[in-house]
């Protein structure tokens, strides 16, 4: 199931990427229609033999799916004398993966504490006040809480650096990047601690929380021991499914503090109508995301012994 | 015991609907298993009769009641209503044949749809089916609604949540007469209605069985309501028969042991009525692999050799009274 | 942080579940007004004498240089070459608010319908539909936006089409779920044994069940489709022409000077953008608990 | 109170006027409205209702376990001579699981359903006899075979969903056993499952009720199951208790037509089939705006002006355990009076040729 999936999906990319776009004009602009000049037209030629273009779809597929799994990822289109898309990939994507981790994490980490207390108190006035604040948050677009932070911390405050450089020691960059993670982790963070409140509420509704109870054990355990684990089910599910969302944070919030990673590399690549390095890094964000979710799955089984077998 | 077998059909004009050797099976997802919810079961039912069918979750007995409206069809077997075979009929004629079939389903609430007023969820059938003008649909179901005992004047501004569960019930029955059907299968249509409601609604189901002339066919876990209600009494287990005779002969002289512990279990409500169930062990096995033999044989405090490997058959032990056990307790 | 803060639940006796009916309250129908509100102010904004959102506006008399601070003359102030924000804003939240709606009505036709038909006729039907929308919620949405306008122009359709895109999946997802969930609800079976047709049933029986709750989700949607278009925008890979507020937003905020000296140029569209999508989402959030709570009381 | 043992001279429980009402948006749920009765050591009461009649929400008031918001709750509640109204649930807890504990309707849904067996039952033993985790396991193991569970030792390590529901159900029962309580409540404990495994849930309930000399509060709508399982019954109608009595004398002697009607209006086995059964018209009462004077009034088929504007109080009969509350109680002469009048009226109908 998985591996179809992976297929249609990197199938449905390439096709999007050849049928609805035209390489031929990416590569060489107006001079591909060009065909009467004799000198465009052996250019085209040429191109057309150097990027298989000359071949049926399918079989460029087939070849391109062969050189994807090996690693390589073709050239770039556009600028003569850069490195291949593979080598770009693998300057750029730790950032992008230290990015997404710091976030998750954080968004967790803030998220659990939270809706325990908030579900402990659901309806009083501190759940009340916290439910406004996710409201506010949820409402805020990612790159304009990114410019809102950056203006806070970075431009008044100074707290963070304004820029990533590549050269920087390496506490320094992390400091840049943690700011950015901040930004994609508090929507997330409400988000999760929306859904773990509510589970929890309901959980807690639950019969066998009454029976704890009537067992005389103690506010924190019945909390802790008894009512989470039964409420981390779609809880996990949803932090795992929203890394589409944080990789789409990240797209923005790359551009916004101006880190050189994968999300803001394909910014650039669409606006440079670079489709080589388009189609990988979109197919890898895609691959990457269906890996995730099928883990997501696993992880899920191991976690709730109903579904285990 | 638990079993098969044909012995019990009357062979008799008036025989309305006739039921052969049902099979229902589900598959279970992803395992290639199935559920043998209901494995060969025959009865059938006359004009103007009351058939129970009694049995504890998981017994097949709601399967067996919407097997025969084709709700889903079932794995094989034959209905014949009226003269009419009910499983090789096309889709068209079987949404006729529907029409002289009736359902009453256990949730009066989510029998009914939400967003819809309670006079055009009882409205609605003669729409699908063209009946009548307009008026005389009017004058009908203000009819049926007021011998069901419901307002109509209330029926047609209110949403059934509006009304309580035992005026869902009566809306719902309302809904299954108005077309004029031959019969109604009941399925565990009191079980969730409090015992003063539940009252009302038997009554209810009597009545309106004289009025209209219906035959019906109640199913329910609840021995002494199917009681009350049947002429005669079916008793399933694990998707198989185990006894069928009057009610009355059915509780007084059970001949099967299951029925006759389940007869014992059932709590009267009267202190002076020792209440000693007899021992029966354990609990229903999973239809998905249930027992060669007699089903019942893992559980049965009479168990032999022979009910491990034989399957019984339905045979008469007394008149009109029918068993399915290799050693039956009376007669 | 008493120990008698634990909810449980004191629902045993259906009259008390019955009397826990919610109000729908103020707070909605304050978020409602605002939206309408906005969207008047975007229709009428080409005559309501506004300043020209293409205009310069650069101050000749006085001393400073653009972008000039907000004042009455410029509400919102202007942006580095003299335009008015206050005009320009009006004017981005056009395109905005028809992205908005028009891709959640494109999304709700589509996915709405393919995910009741794949509920209520199960089968290979339903593993062909419910494997497309696997398909598209493969790419995280913004990923698969980047990349249908890279491919396509950037026209107001392209762009309401290729959010509309995205919405299928969500959408045609909830649709099924709850397709399937009211096809196992008795009323369904008791309309198909009075010998009701498929259509029939679908039309009458299920479309009023499953759409009602799920106008909740427009609302919530119809914001996700905001802020959508607003990132595309932000990125500059929106709508090529015209002003959106995203756009607004990317101008304001291109530079750390930009930012740090003149704020409001970012900072007013933000607020409208913030407003909007809080209204909407409340207003969503609102209507489906609302709706929930009748639902589960039935 | 400490020169003489309050546990030789007091009942175990002696509930007086307890009220337990919910504040809704709709106004107030009066779901339990002045409630009285004691409970003797080893005795056991059953408490009979149709739903909405308040009786789960008396035993959770009892026992302290119902949430705080929204909640009104007075009168008193003498455990063992000591009063809880009041305590707070720190203090509670240590009655919980200890003196008094529960057993709920559904077994499917009272138990964690990710917590293996074992852990649920060693939970309170450790908590409150101080128990090591092997003794704890130990008499875990005990508890299971004392509630008849056949390979007690492996199903310590099972989760709940690998049991059957009646398996579940014992399950529940050891929980609630576990440190030995002296009141058990049993809320409709039953319902949930098949008629051959109620059977031996009720009696395996009895015999540990009569073997750990406990007493018991038997919660249910079914009257059959309180029959043959208690000592005493009430029967609450809207919120009260309207009559209570020695099993065998209600059921020979009721005094209060409600209780009268709901006996006519379950379907026997020794009936022949087809015998009309009595019933109940109309519904339970709106407990946001109960009736003015008797609750069962607007249903009772012997109501007068009287029990429209006033409420009966509980008045004792000559049996001094049966209390009742009626005006016009079964047997009284206007209760004949008018049972006349009804039988008159039903003839004149059927002869009348009206249906």
């Amino acid at each position: 199931m998985a591996i179809l999936l992976l297929l249609s999906v990197s199938a449905l990319t390439f096709g999007a990427m050849n049928v609805l776009g035209d390489p031929l004009f990416n590569i060489l602009g107006p001079l591909a229609g060009d065909v009467n000049n004799p000198k465009s037209a052996a250019l085209i030629e040429e191109v057309k033999v150097k990027y298989d273009l000359d071949k049926p779809l399918p079989v460029r597929y087939v070849k391109w799916l062969g050189d994807f799994v090996t690693g390589d990822m073709g050239v770039q289109f556009s600028t003569d004398g850069q490195p291949p898309v593979s080598g770009l990939i693998k300057e750029r994507i730790p950032r992008t993966i230290t990015l997404l981790i710091m976030a998750q994490l954080l968004a967790v980490m803030i998220s659990i504490p939270w809706a325990a207390i908030t579900a402990a108190r659901a309806g009083k006035r501190s759940d009340k006040i916290s439910t406004m604040n996710s409201f506010f948050l949820l409402a805020m677009p990612n790159f304009a809480l990114a410019i809102l932070l950056k203006y806070i911390f970075s431009l008044k405050l100074g707290w963070f650096p304004l820029t990533y450089k590549a050269i920087d020691p390496y506490f320094e960059r992390l400091r840049q990047i943690f700011l950015a993670a901040v930004t994609i982790a508090l929507p997330a963070a409400a988000v999760y601690q929306r859904l773990l409140r509510t589970d929890l509420i309901t959980t807690l509704q639950q019969d066998f929380i009454l029976m704890a109870r009537a067992k005389g054990l103690s506010r924190s355990r019945v909390i802790f021991r008894h009512a989470i684990r039964p409420s981390m089910f779609s809880f996990i599910t949803v932090v795992g499914l929203n890394t589409g969302g944080l990789i789409g944070g990240s797209i923005v919030v790359e551009t916004v503090f101006r880190i050189p990673g994968i999300g803001s590399s394909l910014v650039e690549s669409v606006l440079r109508e670079d489709f080589p390095v388009v189609l990988a890094i979109v197919m890898l964000i895609a691959l990457a995301f269906v890996i995730i979710n099928v883990l997501v799955d696993i992880l899920y089984s191991i976690i709730d012994p109903r579904v285990r077998r | 015991m638990a079993g098969t077998g044909k012995a019990h059909l009357r062979n008799s004009p008036d025989v309305l609907l006739s039921v052969n050797e049902l099979v229902v099976e589900f598959p279970v997802a992803r395992t290639g298993l199935k559920v043998n919810a209901v494995s060969g079961i025959s009865f059938d039912v006359i004009k103007g009769e009351t058939l129970g069918i009694v049995g504890e979750s998981g017994c097949g007995k709601s399967t067996t009641g919407r097997a025969i409206m084709q709700l889903p069809a079932p794995t094989s077997g034959s209905i014949d209503f009226n003269g009419q075979e009910l499983t090789t009929l096309s889709k068209d004629d079987m949404r006729d044949a529907r029409t002289k079939i009736q359902m009453i389903f256990q949730d009066p609430i989510s029998s009914l749809n939400p967003r819809r007023k309670v006079r055009d969820i009882v409205l609605e059938p003669l729409l699908v089916w063209k009946r009548g003008t307009q008026e005389e649909r009017d004058i009908l179901v203000n009819k049926i609604l007021e011998d069901v005992g419901i307002d109509p004047q209330r029926a047609a501004e209110s949403y059934p949540h509006q009304f309580s569960g035992g005026q869902c019930q009566r809306i719902s029955i309302a809904r299954s007469l108005v077309l004029d059907p031959q019969m109604i299968i009941c399925d565990e249509p009191v079980s969730a209605l409090d015992v003063s409601v539940q009252a009302q609604v038997i009554n209810l189901l009597e009545d309106l069985k004289a009025k209209y002339g219906l035959t019906l066919i109640f199913i329910a876990h609840d021995l002494a309501v199917v009681k009350s209600i049947s002429d005669r009494v079916l008793v399933m287990y694990l998707g198989k028969m185990c006894e069928l005779a009057s009610s009355d002969d059915l509780y007084a002289r059970p001949s099967h042991p299951y029925t006759n512990i389940l007869v014992d279990s059932i709590p009267e409500p009267d202190p002076e009525v020792i209440y000693a169930p007899t021992a029966v062990m354990g609990e229903p096995p999973s239809p998905i692999n249930p027992p060669a033999g007699c089903r019942f044989n893992p559980r049965c405090p009479n168990v032999q050799d022979r009910c491990r490997v034989e399957e019984p058959e339905m045979r008469e032990i007394a008149p009109a009274h029918f068993v399915a056990c290799h050693n039956p307790l009376t007669y | 942080m008493s120990e008698e803060t634990i909810i449980v639940s004191v629902s045993p006796d259906t009259e008390i579940n019955a009397a826990i009916r919610k109000k729908i309250g103020w707070g909605f129908w304050l978020a409602i007004s605002w939206v309408i509100f906005i969207t008047l102010l975007a229709i009428l904004a080409p005559y309501l004498h506004l300043k020209d959102p293409r205009g310069y506006f650069i101050d000749i008399d006085g001393s400073g240089r653009p972008p000039y601070g907000p004042s009455f003359e410029h509400w919102f102030g202007t942006d580095k070459d003299a335009r008015d924000i206050f005009s320009r804003s009006l004017h981005g939240a056009r395109i905005s608010l028809i992205v908005g709606f028009s891709a959640i009505t494109f999304g709700f036709i589509v996915g709405g319908t393919l995910g009741i038909i794949a509920g209520y006729f199960r089968g290979w039907l339903d593993k062909m539909i419910s494997f497309t929308f696997i398909i598209l919620l493969s790419f995280p949405s913004l990923v698969l936006a980047i990349m249908l306008t890279a491919l396509l122009n950037r026209s107001l359709f392209t762009i309401s089409m290729i959010l509309g895109i995205l919405s299928i999946a969500p959408v045609g997802r909830l649709a099924r779920a709850s397709t399937l969930q009211f096809s196992d609800r008795e009323f369904v079976l008791a309309a198909r044994q009075i010998g009701a047709s498929d259509s029939r049933i679908i039309l009458r029986e299920l479309l009023p069940n499953v759409v009602i709750p799920m106008s909740a989700l427009a609302l919530l949607g119809m914001a996700v489709a905001i802020v959508a278009e607003g990132g595309l925008a932000f990125l500059g890979l929106s709508v090529s022409q015209g002003i959106t507020w995203g756009s607004l937003i990317q101008i304001g905020s291109d530079s750390a000077t930009t930012l740090e000296k003149a704020p409001w140029i970012a900072f007013f569209p933000i607020l409208l953008l913030f407003l909007t999508v809080l209204s909407l989402n409340f207003a969503g959030d609102r209507l489906r608990s609302h709706l929930d709570v009748k639902e589960s009381s039935l | 109170m400490n020169d003489s043992d309050p546990r030789t001279t007091t009942p175990l429980l002696e509930v007086s006027d307890l009220k337990t009402y919910f504040r809704t948006e709709r106004g107030t749920v009066k779901a339990v409205d002045g409630v009285s009765f004691s409970l003797q050591r080893g005795q056991s009461l059953g408490i009979v209702g149709e739903s909405g009649s308040g009786k789960t929400v008396l035993s959770r008031s009892i026992m302290g376990l119902l949430g705080r918001t929204n909640l009104f709750r007075e009168g008193s509640i003498k455990f063992n001579g000591q009063e809880l109204m009041g305590l707070s649930v720190k203090e509670m807890r240590s009655i919980w699981g200890q003196e008094m504990s529960m057993i709920f309707q559904d077994p499917m849904t009272s138990l964690n359903p990710v917590m293996k067996i074992g852990r649920q039952i060693a939970e309170p033993l450790m908590l409150h006899l101080g128990m090591n985790k092997s003794e704890a396991r130990l008499t875990a193991e005990k508890l299971l075979t004392d509630v008849r569970i056949p390979e007690p030792q492996r199903r310590l390590n099972q989760y709940p969903h690998e049991l059957s529901g009646g398996m579940r159900q014992r399950v529940m029962i050891a929980i609630a056993l576990a440190c030995g309580p002296t009141l058990l409540f049993a809320d409709e404990p039953t319902t949930a499952l098949d008629v051959t495994v109620q059977a031996e849930i009720l009696q395996l309930i009895n015999e540990q009720r009569v073997d750990r000399n406990m007493s018991l509060i038997l919660v249910t709508h079914n009257i059959g199951v309180v029959a043959g399982n208690t000592d005493v019954i009430a029967v609450m109608y809207g919120g009260k208790i309207v009559e209570k009595a020695p099993t065998k004398t209600l059921f020979s002697s009721y005094k209060m037509p409600y209780t009268e009607a709901l006996m006519r209006s379950i379907p026997k086995l020794r009936q022949a089939s087809h015998t009309r059964l009595a019933t109940i018209p109309g519904r339970p009462p709106d407990m946001v705006n109960p009736p003015l004077g008797c609750n069962f009034a607007p249903r009772c088929a012997y109501a007068r002006p009287k029990c429209l504007v006033e409420e009966p109080e509980l008045t004792v009969t000559e049996n001094p355990e049966h209390v009742y509350a009626c005006f016009y109680p079964v047997g009284s002469p206007e209760y004949h009076e008018r049972k006349l009048e009804l039988s008159q009226r039903s003839d004149l109908l059927s002869t009348g040729g009206q249906n």
